[in-house]
């Protein structure tokens, strides 16, 4: 990380073996979109090469090309000197070129050594259903990872999702991986683990393209590092030679000195939430904690510790089977989230475009969705200048870039979606704000306004419960931080005494935080 | 922050993000009037209201009769029994749902409320009592879908064979025919104009069902739910509520449809409305609401309702009737589906070239 | 010992038969009797092989609702062509029967899986589209009994095996071929597998690189060849075949497939699970109509909560098994 | 014909019409009236039959109209005659000839129909409530039909009589709910003590449907000696299924059922004795009724008498099966057993 800025810009030559996938002149256009412009890129055997860039840089449309899924106008692609057609994802996979996904898709239904070996083109005619959980029992202990393989895919975590990808990848002897965002949503454990096996395949000669935001991992992981910038290729380095601050220059185009809001001034007032006990059977217990007006108490702790079924059980969609839960000194129930709306409480989703937003409507009908009854006339019926000015108004505070309020969700970015979200729980007027991963999928220069807006939002007096994976994020954020372990909870960290290592060592139960020095990440598994 | 497409929504198969052409400067404003007519006129409801036109065109050239308005009352009334609950069955599939339960309900309403005036009870209280089974039945099959969580396909195939049953149960091998004047009049005679008091009550539900669907907020909640329920049930919609007013409403139209079924005809008996769901399920979808819920409009409905009584009528009137009418609509409804998937394919072969 | 979800849900099947036999057992006089045996095994055989194909179809995240029309036209056509010449060799008409299903299956399948048409729309067009031709084809013509060779005649009454008065009809043999090939086809073929797959998650299938549309769309083609199949089944054991015959059959072919806990949105279920789902309503069927205490115009009431009662209990044993 | 046991009812009807007597009206051709033929349902045997004795009549009688035989399918019979009612009356047809399978729902579009001047005739099924409709030609007299269900039954099962269960249609339909009520009644006499009618169950006249119920009746009732259908899809379903049961021996089949398609049945004794009447014959009768009250050469009322080409003479009387309907008669029932059934078969 303290190496001396680079000079060169073209260090194609340096790292591992002969070139196995060579990428010329690539162009892609969407519309009126030009998503790649004439990039060109060099994969040799045995490298592990980082591709990093803003969203929107072209990451994505490079993929796509890769792995078959779209064509690309101009360019081309070369496969161990040979040039390639990848009209599909099939021919992709026989050229050996293989991604796994930070949200991997398996197939929910079949069980797990079934998912590693479907995509078999060569599989013989009939499975021969030993030996294939014998094979997949061997992959997987190859990666040192412990799965049933005769579980069904169904309630994996995404952790265990992935490892089945990487089985899969091993197993079909690519020759090219693509790691797309893989550790965005992995614990530090796992992200440690996730390393070892991607140097394990490295070694083994893979060429693994590895892409992600998280700039501390290209340092610890990479051998060279490729930027992109609005779909044009910007530098192609060895990682020793390229320090933090050029990589973000290359990335973004300028300088930009900090991620995180510094410490605030802002006064914490009266308590307006208590939760005594709280718990719901199998899934979490013992949940204590108050809450005041103008604070924000971080969520943090590892896959599978149910902090977002903790979110869940306050905001009513899995209501808590014991315990209490006071809001304003007052005991209450919350068995639905319309009841946990009448209180004050509103819960923000991770997944947007599975929980969040209703994609095909447009701005204005998703942010008046919770408290729609105060948009309707006497009659019932929508009193659509007053949703659109409501929903103007969001617009315009939260600066969603969109022409009008009536623009289609599905048609923004992912950070404005964000925004949208925000605007949508923000208009139920909550008094508690529970925010589960406000930052996850959104660029940098996004993620620094939510965080601008958070901190405005608990200055005018609102209680943030702020669950994130991004421990950095939590630490700079929060005035206190509730660390959970397996649906317990670890203790309660004071602002003062929070570090990256306390908050670790609780999240993991060991004694001292483990990997917590290069900004562990830190993650949740779906709720079931 | 810059508006840029967010990488991992970017990997769901939807068209490129609009907020990128934005960054790549203003397209020609000539090329966008343009694509926003094209849209206009590309849309469903432009579809298949020229269709329409073209069907009324050529009736209207082989039959002198069609275009008189006793056939047109007529037309509408043959059917009116059917629109009336394709009305509903319109919200039912918008929320994700099916409810194949609909024209055994319309035999069941029809024949209690012919037992129960066998039974001396007095019309009106019978013509009550039968919207009441109506809206039990629809709670019945909405308990089962909302409460235990089965599929409603599954659900309201099972009613489909039970109220069917029920319907047999009261009356048997018999048919009832002892209605009072006032209600086969009704049910026979124009009330207002040339129109009977079915095509009023359909007009007056279909005003509603614009109404409740595009403007209230109930049908704001029926579409978000159709689009996805998590996102529904986590907007704080109670989406248990809206399923049962759904099947509820679903039911009670039913009855009603059948209570006038029982008045047009004057006589019911324990077939009545057998096999009516295919026929409504049809309408719904040929006017392009989609099976999968969240999306299509009533208009779509309104003119495929158009469509189908406009072709049987001038395929009756040209002496076309029986399996060949069924089989027509058929074909239609699997053109009407494919047209679409056409044009887009068309439009993904020619548009790279164009676009280069 | 831990089973396989699909297991678990075809041991519930066979416990809700068994506790049908045994209700109506005390019932009706005579019910546990190799003559009932034989006529309603020939009776579930029928209703099995059209489930057997839904249930590919079904496990894909589609539905055909034209298998009544399929069958129907089978039926007809391989009547007629028997009627008008009885000396086609059995295999031929068996074959005929089946290609024929299979093209109109394909039909479907193109449709479905090449013009990315709803299959419940296509479907829905073609069960009155096969009908509309069927009717126009036959210019009303029934198809006699008499007219059939005495080979397809005497089909209903062969037995495979006997067992004093118990008797494996040739019908019942057949569909057990059937279940047995296709629960092994889909069990150990990758073809197999992958119908799963797609159901399970059809983006993911995408993604992999799965020649879905091929795969779907043959599907739909071995739907219809065992709907033409059935249709056969149907000739043999009715012998005479009006335009309407298998009316009806497409919804007593979803309803056997969801009792058979073939999930309707797909990736999971099991032959032997549709298999179980037919023999259940085909037995309660069979039962209600055998039963003196229940009238003729009660049974389809009581078909109706029963199979709604089977569902129910199908889905909360199994949420139940799933929770711990 | 000449082989067939003829039950020539003649007489009991000449004792019926006793109404004021009208010369015998000869038909005067070639005068123009569009008729519409339109049978319970499209797909089934005798309804093609009926529509080629029409067809005879129309070329016979030289109509320069048209003649069309529209029908709805089966699995929308009601709406679809109600429908097609409905539009001929849109298109000014001049009559209608009905074989209804609507039951009284017909009545709203016949009376709708009638208003606008069209003619009105059922022939095979009525109009319950006879509104709506001038005349019903009857194939055979109703209640006559369970006389002769009730003798075949007699004849077949011997003095000692027996159980025995009807296998019908649908629950709904008009003449086969007449025949079993007829059938019931001519039970209460005296020499059908042993007749012991056990049940009656609905095949939907869809031989999958009726074949089971026909398996089911045989192990429902043990002691069951003979199912009556009177149903051609029934009957033939219901003997296929005694055959495959190998119980020929010990139950029999009757009731109405096509030569044609029972002969076999009929000679290996499963149906040894079955009736029914000539659907040609039907069809034309029925065409010159209704061409004759269409071109005005008669009213329709009652009492009147006119020629009906190769049939004969024929009169209009009250129906005494129903209170106000007219009818025209056309017998005889055939009744076939080994003797004659071959002959009629081809």
């Amino acid at each position: 990380m303290n190496g001396v800025p680079a000079a060169s810009h073209t260090a194609e030559t340096v790292a591992g073996g002969a070139p196995v996938l060579e990428v010329r002149g690539l162009s892609k256009r969407f519309d009126m979109t030009q998503a790649l412009d004439d990039v060109s890129l060099t994969l040799h055997a045995g490298e592990i090469h980082a591709l990093v860039g803003e969203n929107g840089a072209g990451k994505s449309t490079l993929i796509k090309i890769l792995t078959g899924v779209v064509q690309s106008d101009a360019g081309e692609v070369r496969v161990e000197g040979a040039a390639v057609h990848l009209a599909n994802a099939q021919e992709a996979q026989a050229c050996g070129v293989a991604a796994i996904y930070q949200e991997p898709l398996v197939f929910p239904d079949l069980d797990v050594a079934e998912n590693i070996f479907i995509t078999h083109r060569e599989q013989d005619l009939l499975v021969n259903w030993p030996r294939m959980y014998a094979q997949a029992e061997d992959i997987l202990a190859s990666l040192g990872v412990r799965l049933d393989v005769r579980a069904s895919a169904r309630g994996l975590t995404l952790a265990a999702q992935q490892a089945v990808e990487i089985a899969k990848a091993i197993s079909l002897e690519v020759k090219v991986l693509i790691m797309d965002e893989p550790t965005a949503s992995l614990s530090d454990h796992e992200v440690r683990q996730l390393f070892r096996v991607a140097r394990q395949l490295r070694d083994r000669g893979v060429a693994v393209l590895f892409i992600t935001h998280r700039l501390e991992e290209v340092f610890e992981i990479a051998d060279r590092i490729t930027v992109l910038r609005d779909g044009e290729h910007i530098s192609t380095r060895p990682a020793a030679d390229v320090t933090r601050d050029l990589l973000i220059r290359d990335m973004v185009g300028r300088e930009v000195d900090q991620f995180y809001g510094v410490g605030t001034t802002r006064t914490i007032g009266r308590q307006v939430c208590r939760v005594q006990g709280l718990g719901r059977e199998g899934v979490f217990s013992g949940i204590d904690f108050d809450l005041h007006e103008g604070e924000v108490l971080g969520f943090a702790g590892l896959v599978g510790s149910r902090r977002t079924d903790v979110a869940l059980a306050l905001f009513g969609i899995q209501p808590a089977d014991r315990g209490r839960i006071e809001i304003d000194g007052r005991a209450v129930r919350i068995t639905s989230p319309r009841a946990a709306q009448q209180l004050g409480i509103a819960y923000m989703t991770e997944d947007r475009r599975k929980l969040g937003l209703a994609m095909p409507l447009s701005i204005a009908a998703n942010v008046t969705l919770p408290v729609l009854h105060r948009y309707l006339t006497r009659l019932g019926l929508i009193h659509r200048p007053r949703e659109e000015a409501a929903a103007e108004g969001f617009r315009q505070r939260l600066d969603i870039k969109a022409p009008s309020a009536l623009h289609l969700v599905e048609k923004l970015s992912g950070g404005n979606q964000q925004k949208v979200m925000f605007g949508k729980w923000l208009n139920t007027r909550p008094r508690i704000f529970l925010l589960d991963e406000p930052t996850r999928g959104i660029d940098v220069g996004a993620k620094a306004e939510v965080h601008t807006m958070v901190r405005e939002l608990a200055e005018e007096g609102m209680a943030i419960l702020c669950i994130s994976s991004d421990l950095p994020e939590v630490l700079a954020m929060s005035d206190r931080i509730l660390v959970m372990r397996e649906g317990r909870q670890m203790g309660i960290l004071e602002r003062s005494e929070a570090s990256q290592e306390a908050v670790m060592s609780l999240a993991t139960g060991e004694d001292e935080g483990g990997g917590a020095t290069t900004g562990a990440r830190i993650a949740e598994g779906t709720a079931p | 922050m810059n508006a840029r497409m967010d990488e991992r929504g970017s990997r769901s198969p939807n068209p490129p993000d609009p907020m990128e052409s934005s960054r790549a400067g203003p397209a020609p404003a000539a090329a966008r009037l343009a694509a926003a007519l094209g849209a206009r006129v590309r849309s469903w409801e432009g579809f298949l209201a020229v269709l329409l036109l073209c069907i009324i065109a050529m009736n209207a050239l082989t039959s002198p009769s069609f275009l008189t308005a006793e056939n047109q009352v007529n037309l509408f009334a043959l059917s009116i029994e059917k629109v009336i609950v394709a009305l509903i069955m319109t919200f039912v599939i918008l929320n994700a749902e099916i409810d194949l339960s609909v024209a055994s309900m319309m035999g069941l309403s029809a024949c209690a409320l012919g037992w129960l005036v066998q039974q001396g009870v007095p019309m009106p209280v019978a013509i009550l009592a039968c919207l009441f089974i109506g809206m039990l039945g629809g709670a019945f099959n909405g308990f089962w879908i909302t409460v235990v969580g089965l599929p409603s396909l599954v659900v309201t195939l099972a009613m489909l064979i039970g109220f069917r049953g029920l319907a047999r149960v009261l009356v048997e091998d018999r048919s009832i025919k002892e209605f009072p004047a006032w209600f086969e009049a009704l049910g026979q005679q124009p009330l207002v104009g040339p129109f009977p008091l079915s095509l009023i009550i359909f007009f007056a539900l279909l005003v509603l069902a614009v109404v409740v669907l595009r403007y209230s907020g109930f049908g704001r909640q029926v579409y978000v739910i159709g689009i996805n329920l998590e996102v529904a049930r986590y907007s704080g919609i109670n989406v248990a509520r809206v399923k049962m007013l759904l099947f509820t409403t679903s039911g009670f139209l039913s009855a009603l449809a059948g209570i006038l079924f029982a008045a047009r005809l004057g006589t019911v008996r324990g077939d009545m409305g057998l096999g009516f769901e295919l026929d409504i399920i049809t309408i719904v979808l040929l006017g392009g609401v989609s099976i999968f819920g969240g999306a299509g409009s009533v208009y779509g409905v309104i003119l495929s309702i158009l469509i189908v009584l406009y072709l049987r009528n001038g395929m009756s009137l040209s002496n076309i009737t029986g399996h060949l009418q069924t089989g027509v609509i058929g074909v239609l409804l699997i053109l009407s589906a494919m047209i679409p998937n056409v044009r887009s394919f068309l439009a993904h072969v020619v548009r790279p070239g164009r676009l280069r | 010992m831990r089973l396989r979800a699909e297991t678990r849900r075809e041991g519930v099947l066979l416990l809700l038969i068994v506790l049908v036999l045994f209700g109506f057992s005390l019932v009706i006089e005579n019910y546990l009797s190799a003559r009932l045996f034989n006529r309603v095994s020939a009776s579930v055989a029928i209703l099995a092989i059209l489930a057997i194909g839904q249930t590919l179809v079904v496990l894909t995240r589609n539905i055909d609702l034209s298998v009544g029309s399929i069958v129907g036209f089978t039926a007809y056509f391989v009547g007629q062509q028997l009627s008008l010449d009885n000396d086609i060799h059995p295999l031929v008409a068996v074959l005929m029967a089946v290609g024929l299903g299979a093209a109109l299956g394909a039909f479907n399948g193109v449709l479905v899986a090449f013009c990315r048409v709803p299959a419940i729309i296509v479907t829905l067009g073609t069960l009155a589209l096969f009908r509309t031709i069927l009717v126009e084809y036959s210019d009303a013509q029934t198809i006699l009994t008499v007219n059939l060779p005495q080979w397809l005649i005497d089909l209903p009454r062969l037995n495979v095996v006997s067992y004093e008065r118990l008797h494996l009809r040739v019908v019942v043999a057949v569909m057990l071929g059937v279940a047995v090939l296709f629960q092994l086809l889909l069990r150990y073929s990758s073809f197999g597998r992958r119908l799963y797959a797609i159901g399970s998650s059809p983006e993911a299938a995408r993604n992999a690189g799965f020649p879905t549309r091929r795969l779907v769309f043959t599907a739909f083609v071995l739907c219809g060849a065992l709907a033409g199949l059935t249709g056969f089944l149907f000739l043999a054991r009715f012998g005479n075949i009006t335009v309407i015959a298998g009316i009806g059959q497409e919804l007593k072919s979803v309803a056997a497939v969801v009792v058979g806990g073939i999930n309707i949105f797909g990736g999971s279920g099991s032959v032997l699970g549709a298999v179980l789902g037919a023999s259940l309503i085909d037995l309660l069927e069979n039962s209600l109509i055998r039963s003196l205490q229940i009238s003729e115009f009660l049974r389809d009431a009581l078909l109706g909560m029963l199979i709604l009662a089977a569902v129910a209990v199908d889905s909360v044993l199994m949420r139940r098994r799933r929770d711990r | 014909m000449k082989f067939n046991k003829l039950l020539t009812l003649s007489a009991v009807v000449a004792a019926l019409g006793a109404g004021p007597a009208h010369a015998e009206v000869m038909a005067e051709k070639g005068k123009k009236a569009n008729l519409v033929l339109v049978p319970k349902f499209i797909g089934i045997l005798v309804f093609d039959q009926a529509h080629d004795g029409a067809r005879e009549a129309h070329e016979e009688l030289g109509n320069p109209g048209t003649l069309e035989f529209i029908g709805p399918t089966p699995e929308n019979s009601v709406a679809g005659q109600i429908e097609i009612v409905t539009t001929a009356t849109t298109q000014g047809q001049d009559g209608v000839m009905l074989s209804n399978n609507s039951g009284d729902q017909i009545v709203p579009a016949a009376k709708a129909a009638r208003e606008k001047g069209l003619t009105l005739v059922t022939w095979d099924s009525q109009i319950p409530s006879a509104e709506g409709e001038q005349v019903f030609v009857a194939q055979v007299d109703f209640d006559q039909t369970g006389v002769v269900m009730a003798d075949m039954a007699l004849s077949i099962l011997g003095e000692e009589g027996g159980d025995f269960a009807i296998l019908s249609a649908t629950p709904d339909a008009a003449n086969q709910n007449s025949w079993n009520a007829a059938m019931q009644n001519a039970l209460q006499e005296e020499k059908y003590a042993g007749l012991n009618l056990v049940d009656i169950v609905y095949g939907d006249d869809q031989s999958e449907k009726s074949y089971n119920q026909a398996l089911a009746l045989i192990d429902k009732y043990p002691n069951m000696k003979l199912i009556m259908a009177p149903t051609t899809v029934g009957i033939v379903s219901a003997s296929k299924a005694l055959q495959d049961e190998d119980l020929c021996d010990q139950i029999k089949v009757s009731g109405l059922g096509l030569p044609a398609e029972m002969v076999s049945y009929t000679l290996n004794g499963c149906a040894p004795e079955f009736a029914l009447w000539s659907f040609v014959d039907l069809g034309y009768l029925t065409y010159y009724v209704t061409y004759l009250i269409a071109t005005g050469q008669i009213e329709g009322v009652e009492g009147e008498t006119f020629n009906a080409g190769r049939m004969g003479t024929y009169t209009i009387h009250k129906d005494p099966t129903r209170e106000n309907g007219l009818r025209v008669l056309m017998g005889p029932f055939s009744v076939y057993n080994k003797d004659n059934v071959e002959a009629d078969a081809s």
